[in-house]
């Protein structure tokens, strides 16, 4: 047994993850977590938005990440949701509309709000950089009916959206790196508050920016979305996520120890040098 | 990963589909089988015919829109592009070396002229941080330590002139040696937990869609 | 002659086209932005016909092994048949054709998030062999490592407060440190590479060897 | 003065004269005789040995030039280059050596030149009989089916040598870990700051930054080309020379040596 798991030894530490990881999304686990100073900053700025401010919402991201992504947007729709803000959603990737889909089936709006009078959706807006400039300078311009195909006109929420000047904020969930253009298109022209929720490998692209203020506060991933949910006490699929990647952490660290014992005791094994050569 | 109300296995062709082609990937990390390369050689085939799908749509929307609407000149590119398949005729195969070197030329330029503002100029003035002053002390011992660790970690990189000779060279170029390693593991971990995401979406995705466990 | 026609004439276009780039960069020209512009857009129209020659070179390479029933030759024809299938509909039918959208998302959508998603099961591998400490180097390496992956552990975090501090230095300090060692290293060499392309003493990449053989 | 370039990119456009004057001057100089010494590159070196050792175990070699989807017209052209360099080098010692050679670029526009880069280091060698068309593969110039497509070809062939060079992205580990997996000595490098621990961590060896940009000078051990490096070594020394003076000025309150980086 123990000779077969050696030569084996790599599929028995991928077999055993898949385990770990599917442990928690099967029952979820509840496992403690710290919240952020970055999450606390971007929650509070949702949080001191009035009754009726205006904000924008660009769903940037693919099936892919979901995982990360998804419950960004419903923790953060939620929490938009008790605020009695306008919500103008879009998309600036083409997955955009099946995400928008997704999420809000998870994150329902409570019966009070409804849909074009308290938030619209405009579907997938093509051409990149050159539809955050359109849709921010003249947004009637560039869409003539939203996602459903119904008229900007037909639509009360819209009589009140023509360009950014009319928003407080933007909220940009995304996978990819469509959000430094975001600098330039919202706060570099309009000098408006921008938050971003980016998968967590971005987090520190983002930092450089959120020194300088350009963002204002940046939510990092699953994590981030986790302890979101636990400081408005909103649980969704962030915790779910969160409990996995913790299980998945552990164990890869506990591998490394293991790694190290056995490296010491038998000291052999195949010769590579340690650091990639350099 | 959605919370389905319904506990049993999806019967969605669609989600079969993603299901048993998710798995057939997977099944590399155990074992190279023909069922990975059935997966691999449907990927590989699928993402030529949408490279060609893309491209088709660029000459189009390039190519032959503009030329639509008065810009002929867009016929130079064009021939410029047909000129590649010159290469299939022996004796016009240098004609195929032109459009490429176009190319070439525009990429290394965009490639040079970017490089110099983002990653020379800014990463000195990144650098250039005060060492004393009013603030925190702390602040002051970081800037110092990312000036050394900077400052030492080039000298590390130096090919040509003889640091180890050098006094003190040697001692530079090993504390930069030791800082990049700091860096290297940084980067490493740092970069686990964003890839496990996607992992722990799939797994969901074959548990809670696939086979409605919960 | 050839050697004029098959090499100084595509590296004199490829010289001009990197100066035109780089001068678009730095100099408030209108006439060279709308010129840059135009050019990239050209560039983009002529990789586009690029694409075919990946195409030729598929159906070439699997229909040679049809031809030679080499081993898993059906597999060839798989390959073929999935790229020709994509084309046709993407092309034919355009990207919004009910059966072209549904082999993006199902089919070509899973293999690619698998893939991506296999990276969860190498960094593990990887991991689990490389922070090793088998000498100091190595040792500082685990070290930084570890300690951004217990910060990155929500849970651990949570214990440990002070952790999150640590993480974010290591990460902010020596790591930043290296990778501006990384960037101003990078960007010296490309600038330097360019130079050597522009004079014509690194011509390896003009196909037919490299500088002797001119 | 000033006015003549677009705003904030006046000392950058300096700074990039500088270089090239002082980038020329050196390869100038050791055209003339002053070639400098150069020191070892562990991982440049292990690449003539990666592929011996292919050879001695009668095995393949598999080469490619990174992904991006952008190619050769994009901002990674330089890191493709690099990639080539290499690759012209490989192919030159595989048709010397008699070794099976796969190159599998995910860039369609350059599959001339790698053909014919390929086919002429055959040529050179006196063994164009032995060149086979199908030693380059095209798997794809989107990003997963071309990584899945290494990961297969890694399996089906086993090389024993894995050498790349080029801009590389979220496949970066995939590709790296699958080589090591099939346990060819992997060699990879790159200029994308994210991406180089993993090329650490995972490769036999990894080329970091620069020194994929200088592979080509190195190991054509053509003095002029060794002379340019030179200069880039000089440069670091300038830049550290700024950095420190930069700090100083700083430190004292004047924001003089700022400013004039960000004219």
């Amino acid at each position: 047994m123990s000779k077969w798991i050696r030569s084996n030894s790599v599929a028995v530490i991928y077999a055993v993850l898949f385990l770990i990881t599917a442990l928690p999304i099967l029952s979820p686990l509840g496992l403690p977590i710290s919240i952020g100073p970055t999450t606390r900053k971007f929650a509070s700025i949702i949080d001191s938005l009035k009754k009726d401010d205006i904000v924008f919402v660009d769903i940037n991201f693919s099936p892919g990440s979901w995982a990360e992504n998804g419950p960004q947007l419903a923790v953060i729709m939620k929490h938009l949701w008790t605020k009695g803000v306008k919500v103008l959603f879009f998309s600036l990737a083409v997955d955009g509309p099946q995400m928008y889909m997704k999420a809000i089936g998870q994150a329902t709006p409570p019966p009070s709000l409804k849909y074009g009078v308290d938030w619209v959706y405009l579907g997938y807006l093509s051409g990149a950089e050159t539809a955050a400039a359109a849709i921010t300078k003249d947004t009637w311009s560039l869409v003539k009916s939203d996602y459903f195909g119904t008229p900007l006109q037909n639509l009360p929420i819209m009589q009140k959206i023509r360009t950014a000047e009319d928003a407080q904020l933007l909220i940009v969930v995304t996978s990819g790196e469509m959000s430094w253009m975001w600098v330039r298109q919202w706060y570099e022209r309009y000098r408006k508050t921008y938050l971003l929720a980016p998968i967590s490998i971005m987090v520190p692209s983002g930092a450089p920016y959120q020194q300088a203020g350009q963002i204002a506060a940046i939510l990092a991933g699953s994590r981030g979305a986790a302890e979101y949910e636990v400081l408005i006490a909103k649980p969704g699929e962030g915790a779910t996520v969160t409990d996995a990647l913790t299980m998945q952490l552990l164990y890869l660290m506990c591998l490394i120890i293991i790694g190290n014992v056995i490296f010491y005791t038998q000291r052999k094994g195949r010769r590579t040098s340690a650091t990639g050569g350099i | 990963m959605q919370q389905e109300e319904s506990r049993v296995v999806s019967l969605d062709p669609a989600i079969w589909a993603a299901a048993l082609m998710t798995i057939g990937i997977y099944s590399l990390g155990f074992k190279y089988n023909r069922f990975y390369k059935f997966c691999e050689f449907t990927l590989v085939g699928l993402g030529a015919g949408y490279a060609a799908v893309l491209a088709w749509d660029n000459i189009q929307r390039i190519g032959i829109r503009n030329i639509q609407t008065g810009k002929a000149y867009y016929i130079i590119p064009m021939v410029l592009g047909l000129m590649l398949y010159a290469r299939y005729q022996p004796k016009l195969q240098w004609l195929s070396r032109y459009p490429l070197a176009m190319i070439v030329g525009i990429g290394t330029g965009i490639a040079v002229r970017g490089t110099v503002q983002a990653d020379l100029v800014s990463q000195i003035l990144g650098t250039m941080l005060p060492l004393f002053g009013s603030k925190d002390p702390l602040t002051y011992l970081n800037n110092l330590l990312v000036l050394i660790l900077t400052v030492t970690g080039l000298v590390f990189f130096i090919f040509t002139i003889p640091t180890q000779r050098v006094k003190g060279g040697a001692l530079m170029s090993r504390i930069g040696r030791l800082g990049l390693m700091i860096g290297m593991g940084a980067l490493f971990a740092e970069t686990v937990a964003g890839r496990y995401s996607f992992l722990v979406e799939r797994v969901g995705f074959l548990l809670i869609q696939w086979l409605g466990l919960r | 002659m050839s050697i004029v026609y098959r090499r100084t004439i595509p590296l004199a276009i490829t010289v001009v086209f990197l100066v035109l780039m780089v001068c678009e960069y730095f100099f408030a020209s209108p006439v060279l932005k709308n010129v840059g512009l135009e050019m990239q857009s050209w560039a983009v129209l002529i990789s586009a016909f690029a694409v075919g020659l990946g195409v030729i070179t598929i159906l070439r390479h699997h229909g040679m092994r049809i031809a030679k029933r080499s081993e898993d030759w059906p597999m060839s024809a798989w390959l073929m048949a999935t790229m020709v299938l994509f084309m046709v509909l993407g092309i034919g039918f355009g990207q919004n054709n009910p059966m072209f959208k549904w082999i993006y998302d199902n089919v070509y959508g899973s293999l690619s998030s698998a893939t991506y998603s296999i990276l969860g099961l190498f960094i593990t591998s990887a991991a689990f062999r490389a922070f090793r400490a088998r000498n100091l180097d190595a040792a500082v390496l685990l070290i930084a490592g570890f300690i951004i992956l217990m910060g990155a552990t929500p849970t651990i975090a949570a214990l440990w407060e002070g952790l999150r501090y640590l993480s974010g230095w290591v990460m902010d300090v020596p790591t930043a440190a290296t990778g501006r060692v990384i960037v101003i290293g990078a960007a010296l060499g490309l600038i330097t590479l360019a130079l050597r392309i522009i004079i014509a003493k690194e011509t390896g990449f003009l196909g037919g060897g490299s500088g002797e053989a001119a | 003065m000033l006015e003549l370039f677009s705003k904030g990119r006046a000392f950058a456009f300096f700074f990039l004269m500088l270089v090239l004057v002082v980038v020329y001057f050196m390869l100038r100089r050791a055209e003339k005789g002053k070639v400098p010494e150069i020191r070892r590159v562990a991982a440049l070196d292990a690449i003539d040995e990666a592929v011996g050792r292919a050879t001695e175990l009668g095995k393949a070699v598999l080469v490619h030039m990174g992904y991006t989807d952008a190619g050769v017209r994009g901002e990674h052209a330089g890191a493709i280059l690099a990639g080539m360099s290499i690759m012209a080098h490989v192919a030159e010692m595989c048709a010397r050596l008699g070794t099976k050679i796969t190159v599998a670029p995910a860039y369609p526009e350059l599959l001339p030149y790698v053909h014919e880069t390929v086919k002429s280091a055959y040529q050179r060698g006196g063994k164009l009989e032995e060149y086979k068309e199908d030693s380059v593969v095209f798997l794809g110039n989107q990003q997963w089916p071309w990584a899945t497509g290494i990961m297969g070809t890694l399996e089906r062939e086993k090389p024993g040598a894995h050498i790349g060079v080029g801009p590389y992205h979220g496949e970066s580990l995939i590709v790296a870990e699958s080589g090591a997996r099939v346990g060819a000595i992997t060699i990879l490098g790159t200029h994308r700051k994210s991406q180089i621990p993993f090329f650490v961590a995972a490769c036999d060896y990894a080329l970091i930054g620069e020194e994929c940009y200088a592979a080509g000078a190195y190991l054509s051990k053509d003095p002029a080309q060794i002379g340019s490096i030179a200069g880039q070594d000089w440069l670091k020394i300038i830049t550290i020379a700024l950095m420190v003076l930069g700090t100083i000025v700083t430190s004292l309150g004047s924001g003089v040596l700022s400013d004039l980086l960000k004219m």
